[in-house]
């Protein structure tokens, strides 16, 4: 199921320099052609299908092909991800769909605490930020 | 591949790249769990003016294992007792383990889940009728007391897409932008000139501009992950790229530990998983919250036959536990399939729809328990949502609806790692505490603590997550909380070294040779054919990994082979990964990509050779299931149940490999 | 793969390809040795005005297995008796064979290969002291009462380097250059408009320039040898080219046969070659030219120890005979390497060295011997170089001299073939002679003959050499032999059929379209996705070939089960082979090299799906070491000894599989 | 062991429509580009090696080298084939090199006797040309 772009949608990013894709694709598979300005997937046999370079498109252009060694063909999973949730419409081979919704995260982007500022307590003894009287075996 | 040649992807590399020197204290190499727990808590010890920098090949919000998220978190102590834990890791690892450090895992890890969770990760909860709530809904924290949804003794239920995205953060936010990385690739550690076994820096490279990036510093911390495509995957063509472990952590971890002369502990041991074929999806989820059985191909649920138990009792005390050891169900699996029982089927028909005939014998209404048929359907697909995407890809061209089909399960080719469920990785210091063995031994590879936890047995270098060996199971959340552990004994160490000043013993100039030489190689002889890929003074990466894959494969003990290997057959692996190792100098790469690609192939075949070295050193099969010895089929106690450690002597070049001492800390009696 | 994507090769396929008529009065499909010998014969039989084309995906001059030479012929008969022959394939062969054609081709195969030494092929020779000369030395010719230097009873060896260069020449001189279309695939031959079950053509493609050839002929014979690629090959990456068959024959002799509805039979049947591990080297010199031995992983000479003989036991009377079957030999191999006493070593330094001792006991002085082993050598580089250069490379890059260190061999992934030690193939008429049996049945799939030698179940339609089925063991020279039988017959025919006018069913757009439908969907699909070979709307046919791979190689019985399967595992193969039938559609092609890998997937889908439904009807285990059902693991002489033969009837499109009786021409007693 | 060809001794058959190794290669795979005029090997991992394309180019241009997955590097096998024999160099990696020569034909190119105009007996019965007195099974 290597990632593909659609090339009416893919906008190469406006012609930044660092697409969504690229900046994501934790196996550096998406490039970017700057004569056509569009995305591809240089290595798909090296693509496993995690979905980030799907997921972040701004464009919505990347989908998704079954691996042509052992996935039929004809089915389809996309997701559509928002700050909170992430919905995902799986088509099957045969033209069934079906549509699943979960959470995804539960505060706001950027809101995560990392305790800036805040120390720990002796860097003698073993316990981590916020911990205490740790256990030793009984 | 037609005329002309050209580079294949879109930054053609140049044979003299930039060279960037970067002066910092601490170096975090990678960007996964552990990493990212090591960039949250190293700034709650460090002075403020201590430079610390992290270094990722790829972007931290979506780089290592959960790039993809997971629908579960694997280690969550809770009310259980940390004995308990350190046991059911001991008996699922064949009693070879390091107690000390998995213990000391089970005493931090619960915190990382609480910190996970307030920065927004979705925790299922059970309300009040112990009916499941996703992670969305208003209930109390863990922190509060809120009570997860258990699936098996050990793991929690969470809507686990952004994970990564989620656990990043923070550390992005600690560490501050500029002290981030990404896309940097690194090639070595490199050794001080004046301090022997001291750790003074790293070299890698940048996939986006044709530079070299050498850093100095006073601690490093590796943590990039485990090994994959280090064996031959079961699907060889564009399928290779799904294999279960993620395709981009090429065993740097180890290898970059190995050639500094760290030791390393129990590479023999691989994981194996038992997955959904093809499609890699994980089965966790279905066997503890779905309850679901396995069924051969003569539609037995051959489990919980006798046949089975019989076959269990020759591995005691390990077969005799209430959950199989992880091997030993590989192990009874490829017994009904090398007796041509095969397929095996997870039933997940069965489990369903038993879920719903429960409740319909409890009187719930035909409305009701279609609502709660959409709960449950909505649930086993998030499973694959969350992690396994390409397996959801698999059930839609395959028109499978999981209610009304079961789905094939396979052991997969095999992986090396050292957190989930195996325990390959780098010998290191426990915490120093005084219940933590202290062996009367002058070499670290033998001794239990050395003054700093996780410090490698090289000075200042320390790993947590898949680098840690002989302590697996400890999953996304006890790799983050070992990433912290790390970080605070790596600001100790830096303090109680003051005025160590690193320098490296090779040139800027030189190291930058060293990494762009398959640019240089390739810039020189591209014009001596007309196919890019077919040279005669080159090979390309793609065709050196299928030579890796092919060799290990057959010889070490792969899916060709049932798992199976023998000493001759190890020493023709090894002899293969000699010419493999010579060839590799001979690599080739026109743009940066390959340039990574070679790198990687580099650490994979370093790292699968420590492999095949240990499973031939080892003299017993410990892991039915996982691989066999056909020259020693059985699991020998009497001679085995011990460490083996190997070091690799840099100045020398030559390996050690040896015996050590398996030391019980937790009661052995009651085993379990 | 990169923007803007193109068709790969040279040639771009356009929409809409010319199209070229062509009304024949006989057409030979395939230009191996099969229909060399047809050509250079039914020129000598066939009326001045009688038109005859032939048909070659290839150059005529190296095209089919032997076009990179061969070292020996293996079927010469010689002084031997024709009936020991049929016993002797009889034997290999489990008990199941055409004993009419074997005969047949045992007492015409000897000209042929008197023709080739005619022609120029030398053919070794003993000199009166009864040391070897090659074939270029003065020495009487065969038919002169020359002496051939023997390999075994049934082989002789030649400088086999340009056999088929040899081989083609006068059946292209025969036919006449216009005759001679090269470069033409055949993708579907034609029934007859108004006379049912009889051939009226053949469409194909050039691969050359964009033209679809539509041939009107009055009788055809196919020999487009036998299948590889249909199964996962023990090298998928580069390596895949090299398999021991030749990668460019894929089945379509069986998908031609079988879709215009010619009566299949033991298309169960397989050949696993054992051959040099990788490289594919022959072995059957070195068994019985240089009377090498086997050793397994321990060093032991397995093959004459006495739980081999017990093994062999068994399978009475098959594995009593001196020369074990091709089968059984694999058997017994894989029983060692199941069982992880592999691997197994061709003891080449032995076999070598044992040469130079008995010289040296006879007296022979030092020069003398070395003198020797300067021949000797030169023989065994001989014996890859002529057939299988990719042997002598690897042993180059590995740097091996096999007088020095013995190397692997190891059973290959399975073939499909009918004129070498496999008899798969088509049912077809034996001589109309009194001492074929004639059996009273209706159907011709029962039947041993209906009028024309090596007529298929189709009037008009021939075949040989691989095509036909339950008759191996012909090799290079039978299938010459077997290709000029069948030329003869089809003069015959046309003879016996002169009123006869070829209609096709549809029209010559029709055809057109469907051989160009890969064309038509790249073409409107190829700008959906920036890359070329990944586009939700077609597939490409390099990864349609590795999904057909890996579905016969995991429940099919290839090299990932030791060849095992079942009825379970063979069924999820038919689904599997459904699903891609379906999906072959959907191939697109941007040139005409990709048209051509399109085609063949087609016919190697339908060939092997043959495959599995035999081996699915037939509930035992034939041929042990080609194949294992799990659910009848012996071979059932009682219920089984019959052809299996298969029927597709091109109306309903349905399979019909029946049992047919099998029937001893040659005395079974004494069975050898 | 796909073969590959050296650009600095091709000369594409002189820009001829059909070169010597297309014209030679029985599966497809050799052809020349035409704007270089160069050949190459359209699809490596599908060679076989039989070496027909390089014993036939008329330049010397194509060479074989081992199949990446399994061949270690550094070998080569390499032939030079007159009408009447053929001579092979072998170079192991190990630098070592060993010769062997082995005659191909008997018969000068284009001498074989077809038989032209030749006519067989009787089409009735099973004897081919040449042949008489046909045996039948004892
Ligand atoms: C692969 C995988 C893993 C899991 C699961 C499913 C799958 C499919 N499942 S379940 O379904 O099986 O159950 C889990 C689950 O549900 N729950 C759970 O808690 N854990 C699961 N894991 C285990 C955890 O994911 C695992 O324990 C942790 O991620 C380990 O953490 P860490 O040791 O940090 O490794 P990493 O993969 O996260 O990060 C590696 C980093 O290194 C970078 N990197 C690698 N090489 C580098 C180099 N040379 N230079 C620079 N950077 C370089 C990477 O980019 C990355 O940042
Ligand atoms: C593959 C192979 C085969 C042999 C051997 C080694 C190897 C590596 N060895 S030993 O080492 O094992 O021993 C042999 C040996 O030494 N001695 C011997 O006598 N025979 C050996 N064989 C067996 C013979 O070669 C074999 O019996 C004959 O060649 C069979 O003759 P025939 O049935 O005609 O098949 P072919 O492969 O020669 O010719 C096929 C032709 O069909 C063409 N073709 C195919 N599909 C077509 C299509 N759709 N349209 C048009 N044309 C289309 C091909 O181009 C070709 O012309
Ligand atoms: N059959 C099983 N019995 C008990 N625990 C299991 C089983 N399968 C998986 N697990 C555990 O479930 C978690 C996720 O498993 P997996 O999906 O196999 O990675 C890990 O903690 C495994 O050890
Ligand atoms: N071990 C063996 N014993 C007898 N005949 C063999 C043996 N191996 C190969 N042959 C025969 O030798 C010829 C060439 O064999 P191969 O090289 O296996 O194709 C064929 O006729 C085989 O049947
Ligand atoms: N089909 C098979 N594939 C691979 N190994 C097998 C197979 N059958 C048996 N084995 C192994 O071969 C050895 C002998 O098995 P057996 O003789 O079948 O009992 C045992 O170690 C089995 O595990
Ligand atoms: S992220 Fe989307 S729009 Fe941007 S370059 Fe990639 S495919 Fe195109
Ligand atoms: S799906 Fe994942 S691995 Fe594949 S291209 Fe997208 S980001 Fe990369
Ligand atoms: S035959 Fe030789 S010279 Fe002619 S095009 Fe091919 S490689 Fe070039
Ligand atoms: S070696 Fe043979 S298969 Fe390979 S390109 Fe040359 S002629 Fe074609
Ligand atoms: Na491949």
């Amino acid at each position: 199921m290597p990632s593909y772009v659609d090339p009416s949608k893919c906008d190469g990013c406006k012609g930044g320099d660092k697409t969504a894709c690229m900046y994501i694709c934790p196996n550096d598979l998406m490039v970017l052609e700057k004569t056509e300005m569009r995305a591809y997937n240089q290595e798909p046999d090296a693509c496993w299908e995690c979905y980030s370079c799907v997921k972040i498109c701004p464009q919505g252009a990347i989908f998704v092909r079954g691996y042509d060694d052992f996935v039929p063909m004809g089915g389809q999973v996309h997701p559509m991800r928002s700050a909170d949730s992430i919905m995902w419409t799986v088509k099957f081979r045969n033209g069934n769909i079906k549509r699943f919704k979960f959470p995804v995260r539960t505060t706001a982007e950027g809101a995560a605490n990392a305790y800036v500022g805040q120390m720990g307590g002796s860097l003698d003894d073993e316990c981590l930020l916020l911990e205490a009287n740790l256990p030793t075996p009984k | 591949m037609a005329l002309p040649n050209k580079p294949k992807g879109e930054i053609p590399a140049v044979v003299d790249p930039q060279i960037v020197e970067h002066d910092v204290d601490i170096l975090i190499v990678g960007g996964g769990m552990a990493a990212c727990g090591a960039a949250f808590e190293v700034k709650k010890w460090a002075p403020a003016d201590m430079k610390i920098v992290l270094v990722d090949k790829a972007a931290l919000e979506r780089s290592g294992a959960v790039a993809q998220g997971l629908s579960a978190i694997n280690t969550y102590i809770g009310s259980n007792p940390i004995e308990s834990y350190v046991k059911m890791v001991r008996n699922d690892l064949m009693g070879v383990i390091r107690e000390d450090l998995v213990y000391d895992c089970g005493r931090h890890v619960d915190e990382s889940v609480k910190l996970f969770e307030e920065w927004g990760l979705p925790i299922w909860k059970k309300d009040a009728n112990g009916e499941t709530l996703d992670g969305a809904k208003p209930a109390p924290t863990l922190r509060e007391g809120g009570e997860p949804v258990r699936t098996g003794k050990w793991q929690i239920m969470i809507n686990g897409e952004s994970y990564k995205c989620i656990v990043a953060e923070p550390a992005k936010t600690a560490l501050g932008a500029d002290n981030i990385l990404e896309r940097i690739f690194i090639v070595k550690l490199l050794l001080d000139k004046n301090k022997p076994n001291q750790i003074a820096g790293a070299v890698g490279f940048s996939t986006r501009e044709n530079a070299v990036h050498i850093f100095r510093c006073k601690a490093c911390c590796i943590a990039c992950g485990g090994a994959v495509n280090i064996f031959r995957p079961r699907s060889t063509g564009e399928g290779k790229g799904r294999a279960w472990y993620p395709v981009w952590n090429a065993g740097s971890t180890y290898t970059l530990a190995a050639q500094v002369g760290a030791t390393l502990t129990m590479m023999e041991n691989r994981f194996t998983p038992s997955r959904f074929k093809d499609g890699y999806g994980p089965v966790g989820a279905w066997f503890l919250l779905f309850k679901a059985k396995v069924q051969n191909g003569l539609g037995e649920f051959y489990a919980n036959s006798d046949s089975v138990k019989d076959e269990l009792e020759k591995f005691m005390p390990y077969g005799g536990s209430p959950v199989t050891p992880t091997c030993l169900r590989n192990h009874l699996m490829l017994n009904e399939l090398k007796a041509g029982r095969g397929p095996i089927y997870m039933a997940t028909d069965v489990a369903l729809n038993a879920f719903l005939d429960e409740r319909r014998a409890k009187g719930m209404d035909e409305k009701a328990v279609q609502k709660f048929w959409k709960h449950l359907e909505s649930e086993a697909w998030e499973d694959f949502l969350d992690m396994s995407c390409g397996q959801a890809g698999l059930w839609a061209g395959m028109n499978i609806e999981p209610e009304k089909i079961g789905s094939e399960i396979m052991p997969t080719e095999p992986y090396m790692l050292g957190s989930h469920s195996g325990c390959c990785g780098i010998w290191t210091s426990g915490p120093e505490e005084s219940w933590v063995p202290d062996i009367q031994n002058p070499s670290r590879a033998h001794k239990f603590k050395w003054g700093y936890n996780r410090m490698t047995t090289v000075d200042g270098l320390f790993t947590a997550g898949d680098g840690v060996g002989a302590s697996g199971h400890k999953f996304s959340s006890g790799s983050h909380a070992e990433g912290r552990i790390a970080a605070k004994q790596m600001v100790k160490f830096v303090r109680d070294n003051a005025s160590f000043k690193p320098e490296l013993k090779q040139t800027s100039k030189e190291l930058a040779d060293e990494i762009y030489a398959p640019v240089r190689r390739y810039v020189e002889f591209v014009g001596a054919s007309t196919a890019a890929d077919v040279n005669p003074n080159y090979c390309k990466p793609s065709g050196l990994m299928m030579r890796l894959m092919k060799a290990t494969d057959e010889y070490g003990g792969g899916v060709a082979t049932y798992y199976m290997t023998s000493g001759k057959l190890l020493n023709i692996c090894l002899d293969l990964l000699r010419l493999l190792r010579e060839d590799s100098e001979k690599m080739a790469a026109g743009d940066l990509h390959e340039l990574l690609r070679c790198w990687e192939n580099y650490h994979r075949i370093w790292c699968v050779e420590s492999h095949i070295r240990h499973i031939e050193f080892r003299k017993e099969s410990r892991y039915p299931g996982f691989y066999y010895r056909s020259d020693f089929p059985t699991c020998d106690d009497e001679n085995w149940k011990c460490f083996v450690n190997s070091t690799f002597n840099p100045d020398t070049q030559e390996w050690k490999v040896e015996k050590v001492e398996n030391v019980n800390i937790i009661a052995t009696d009651p085993w379990l």
